[in-house]
């Protein structure tokens, strides 16, 4: 009786370690089967889902113009203030001052890819842009302005 | 029939006596130079083993894993290794402040000088022997335990508390599985009646022993393998190093050269144990024949002998290394129960079937 | 308090090993001070906070739009599953009705982290016992999952997809389909994990009878989740105190009552398939409708005091809202089942080898930053 | 589970078993759970008999924190019995803030003793005859004790 489960427990363990070595064995032998992937060399192919938030972005159209009326509604949703929007007072073509922004500060090195200030955004003046390769050097670098010089609101948008 | 390679190793060693008989003909100095010769040249080849080895290892790893592997530097990542060597020729060699420096610094040395000696009685082809000892099988069995030596003064002298236990680990390890492997060896000794290798790999002239011996033989040939897997300390029985329960156990304070010398002797002593087990149990170098087919005898014959020898130490290395990927790690007890409650008691009553089958000649 | 301030023996002659915060296998920043008898472990103390970022705090400052988003990183494996609690609490405190649709999307969602998470849990198990390869068998289905979170939520961890009132986009157009592929694509390689590591006789033995915690333990610990669920407790959040319309859902709440580590492992195997079994019911009748119900755009919670609790992948997770009226949580308290769990590892590992603590920590699957929030 | 359904007791009975243990209890029933009010002093005599009665049997601790009221801290524990699945949170005031204090529950429930240290760290409470009191999230010569409302930050970076 002692034998045979000696026995037996010996030639179950050796089945299932064989079970084992026949996976890895077949899988050593298909190299079709290979899931990673090269990364900066696929960079071409490398599409990013249209989803996926990487950073902040602020759509310039050809005429310079983007959507932010500075309402600050993003710079409030932030859970971590890395927005900051500085705003200046516009003499319009008509006489009337109005509130427009000066600079769109945007600490990438704060950010946390939330997505609250897109979802905030009543004119949807910013995007999650789709970049993801952010390293630098200096942290100084991640700081950035996201309106672009001499733009300027674009008509209708209030 | 002596094939092309054998040929020319054995005539070119000829070559080189005569020619340096002439140059040095102070009877001392000779030997003391040829001596130095075929150390260097054993040195870089084995330096290059493991090069190969490493690779290898990172390759099979790879493939296993469903990954590409080492595949930047070099054509197909070959010489990754040659990167990574480099890499830890230039870094820091540091000694932790608690350490026993001399003993610290010694471990590596010993480790390695291990794994050198039990290199030289191998036979890697048809008369290419660097030192045939009659006694072949019981030097390397005794040279190869001497790791255990190495590797309790790396982990003692450390003064880390994980490279004490991985070394008090390796001793219960060690010591238990050099009986496995001493007895899985007596086996194909009682059928050879020598304890050269080069009169076993002769033996297995009409037929190598694990076709010859029948059952016996291959369950010595597995837990050959079994235990000499546990006896350079690779995983599943990498107790020693165990990297997730000791983070690396007795080099865990090692860096560097020192520590490309642990892994050297790692490398060496997986070439050595599967050229143990291919020449004892796989027929060294002797090509493969079946009785009766003279023609086919007669082509495997005109593969040179160090291919065969070659292929049949890769081959079992490549077994060694699908285990490591394969399983998960035994536990110590675990590995000990292993030991002595199945290999030594199997071994043991597989070593008397052998005899019997000797005396009683059954195998063919 | 210093790491190794103590000397290699006490006065009892117990040797003492700091395991962690910088270790191969405690996943994390987690320290255990370990007191040993030889190879065997004689006590085991739980240091944290090397983690700890005060969440619960940072939370009294956020407004109940903001704070669901930073619990996406307490278990980041159960993101969805957080944020969606967070989410619930408010929806409760409001009374706000969730639209079926956003209802059916949370729980496909929630389930299919589950199962990634799941996924992870058996690929560092295997890892943490040696077995490198079974890690990236494992990572296979799960690169696939979290293509999909990309693909839906916009990121593939800290998803912030669940909002009060619903969900925050609809699904992308072919979310079904995909969703079908990996599901399939699942259930095609499962035998390769049973083959690889489940039913290897090596991982069997490091796991059966090690790290025995009974059910009477496991209620006085505050176990939950597949770690109480391995020893008889039956305590699956989405059966007893079923959110999101879970209590249409045909499956079966997973009870083994061995205890061991074993039973924690075929717990979390089987609860792989019934999340694939879940997903299945709900993937061909997502109904049509709103994803999110109309809120104010700044959220107040009347007065009082807000439990809600959400089945994660390692148990119960409770949050625990005293409001005070303003926009603001007064207090904010997380419930987080690792928390809990991590007081079985003293409790279970005493008499066992170093090896077997891995083995524990690997069953018990401890998430750290869950732990010190 | 019918025999648990059978067994549960509804908030009524709830407070008739309660009343019967410390006569002095207030409730509040406005929450999801019933709320029972007690002095921190009757803390442990009443905990444990909610954990021993047959039929309260409260053996699950699911959550338990302090929650700040700037004048008092209010202890909450979440009860819950496994065996009968009726629930109930006790609360209670600890009136001294300056050095708060409470009997510990670790002996009825183990779980309450990483649960404990927390609040010993992040509030200052100090549990009597706690196995094991330490500050497990903050370095143990931290100052203040930050989930407290009066808790000033000096490294607080001003965005």
């Amino acid at each position: 009786m002692f034998l045979k489960e000696y026995f037996g427990s010996i030639f179950s363990s050796i089945k299932s370690l064989l079970t084992g070595m026949k996976l890895t064995g077949y899988y050593f032998t298909h190299h079709n089967k290979i899931i990673t992937e090269e990364y900066p060399d696929n960079r071409a192919a490398l599409k990013m889902p249209e989803r996926f938030r990487g950073e902040v972005i602020m759509p310039h159209d050809e005429k310079n113009e983007h959507q932010c009326t500075g309402c600050q509604s993003c710079e409030l949703s932030c859970p971590n203030g890395s927005i900051k929007i500085i705003t200046k007072q516009e003499i319009q073509p008509d006489g009337k001052k109005k509130k427009r922004i000066d600079t769109w500060v945007y600490h990438l090195d704060m950010c946390t890819m939330c997505g609250m200030c897109v979802e905030a955004c009543p004119t949807t003046a910013i995007l999650m842009g789709n970049e993801f390769e952010h390293s630098q050097y200096e942290k100084k670098y991640l700081k950035k302005v996201l309106n672009k010089p001499g733009s300027r609101l674009k008509d209708g948008v209030e | 029939m002596k094939t092309l390679l054998s040929y020319s190793f054995s005539s070119l060693a000829t070559h080189m006596h005569n020619w340096l008989k002439n140059v040095i003909t102070n009877d001392l100095l000779l030997t003391v130079t040829e001596l130095v010769i075929i150390g260097v040249c054993l040195l870089v080849f084995l330096i290059l083993l493991a090069f190969f080895l490493g690779y290898m290892e990172r390759k099979v790893a790879a493939f296993m894993e469903l990954r590409l592997g080492p595949n930047r530097v070099g054509p197909k990542g070959t010489l990754q290794i040659v990167a990574d060597t480099v890499k830890l020729l230039f870094k820091e060699g540091f000694t932790p402040d608690a350490a026993d420096k001399f003993l610290f610094n010694l471990a590596p040395g010993i480790i390695i000088t291990t794994a050198l000696l039990a290199v030289a009685p191998i036979a890697y082809a048809k008369g290419f022997q660097l030192w045939d000892i009659n006694i072949g099988v019981l030097y390397i069995s005794s040279v190869s335990s001497m790791a255990v030596i190495g590797i309790l003064m790396a982990g003692w002298s450390s003064s880390n508390k994980y490279s004490l236990i991985g070394a008090m680990r390796c001793g219960a390890q060690i010591v238990s599985y050099e009986l496995s492997i001493g007895l899985s060896l007596i086996s194909i000794v009682v059928l050879t009646g020598s304890l050269s290798l080069n009169d076993i790999v002769e033996s297995q002239a009409n037929g190598w022993w694990i076709f010859k011996g029948h059952i016996p033989v291959l369950i010595s040939f597995v837990i050959f393998v079994v235990a000499s897997t546990a006896e350079i300390n690779r995983a599943p029985f990498d107790l020693v190093e165990a990297d997730q329960e000791l983070t690396g156990g007795f080099n865990t304070e090692y860096a560097g050269m020192k520590f490309a010398m642990f892994l050297m002797a790692e490398y060496i002593n997986l070439f050595v144990v599967s050229a143990v087990a291919a020449t004892i149990f796989l027929g060294g170098w002797m090509p493969f024949h079946i009785g009766g087919l003279t023609g086919f005898n007669h082509i495997m014959d005109y593969i040179p002998s160090s291919i065969w020898f070659f292929s049949k130490t890769l081959f079992i290395i490549f077994i060694i290394m699908q285990f490591r990927w394969t399983f998960p790690r035994l536990r110590i007890d675990q590995l000990l129960n292993l030991e002595w409650k199945y290999l030594l008691p199997i071994s043991m009553v597989n070593v008397l079937l052998v005899t019997l089958m000797a005396i009683m000649g059954w195998h063919f | 308090m210093l790491l190794g301030e103590e000397d290699h023996f006490n006065e009892e002659g117990e040797f003492v090993i700091n395991i962690g915060p910088q270790h191969p296998s405690t996943h994390g920043v987690l320290r255990l001070k370990v007191w040993l008898d030889g190879e065997t472990i004689k006590k085991v103390e739980p240091h944290l906070g090397y983690i700890h970022r005060s969440i619960e705090k940072m939370s009294e400052s956020f407004s109940y739009r903001q704070f669901g988003y930073i619990t996406s990183r307490m278990d980041y494996l159960s993101a969805h599953m957080n944020n969606q609690a967070c989410a619930l609490v408010v929806e409760k405190a409001l009374q706000v009705e969730v639209p079926a649709r956003a209802q059916v999307i949370r729980i496909i969602l929630c389930e299919l982290s589950r199962l990634s998470s799941h996924l992870l849990w058996f690929a560092s198990a295997g890892l943490d016992l040696g077995g490198v390869t079974p890690f990236f068998y494992a990572f296979r289905e799960r690169e696939a999952i979290n293509s999909i979170m990309e693909e839906t939520c916009g990121a593939r961890l800290t998803q912030n997809f669940m909002v009060p009132g619903g969900i925050i986009t609809d699904l992308q157009p072919d979310f079904q389909k995909r969703i079908k592929e990996v599901l399939k694509q699942f259930k095609d390689n499962y035998h390769e994990y049973n083959e690889i590591l489940i039913g290897n006789v090596i991982f069997q033995n490091r796991m059966k009878d090690v790290g025995v915690l009974t059910r009477e333990d496991a209620i006085a610990l505050g176990c939950t989740g597949p770690v109480a669920r391995a020893s008889g407790l039956s305590c699956d959040i989405r059966k007893h105190y079923p959110y999101d319309g879970y209590e249409k859902i045909q499956f079966d709440e997973v009870i083994l009552t061995g205890g061991d580590s074993w039973a924690r492992c075929e717990v979390r195997m089987a609860e792989m398939l019934q999340s694939v079994h879940i997903i299945e019911q709900l993937i061909d009748n997502i109904p049509e409708g709103d994803i999110v119900a109309k809120t104010k755009n700044v959220i107040k919670l009347p007065k009082g005091e807000f439990y809600q609790r959400v089945e994660t992948a390692r148990g119960e997770l409770g949050v625990y809202i005293v409001s005070d009226g303003g926009s603001t949580p007064y207090r904010c308290k997380y419930r987080s089942p690792n928390f809990s769990n991590l007081m079985a590892i003293p409790h279970i590992s005493k008499g066992h080898k170093i090896g077997d603590l891995i083995a524990i920590m690997a069953t018990i699957d401890l998430i750290i930053p869950d732990i010190d929030r | 589970m019918c025999e648990i359904h059978k067994l549960k007791m509804t908030n009524e009975e709830l407070k008739n078993s309660f009343a019967q243990i410390f006569p002095a209890v207030t409730f509040d029933e406005t929450g999801e759970f019933l709320t029972a009010f007690i002095p921190s002093e009757a803390l442990l005599p009443v905990m444990k008999e909610l954990r021993s009665k047959k039929e309260l049997y409260f053996d699950y601790l699911f959550c338990l924190t302090c929650v700040d009221w700037k004048d008092h801290l209010m202890m909450v524990y979440f009860l819950n019995s496994k065996t009968h699945n009726h629930t109930i949170v006790v609360k209670a005031k600890i009136t001294d803030t300056i050095n708060p204090k409470i009997e510990s529950v670790y002996d009825i429930w183990k779980t309450a003793e990483l649960n404990e240290d927390e609040i010993f760290d992040l509030f200052g409470v100090n549990f009597l005859n706690h196995p094991n009191l330490r500050r497990i999230f903050l370095e143990d010569d931290w100052v203040g004790y930050p989930l407290r409302k009066n808790y000033v930050d000096e490294h607080m970076i001003e965005l």
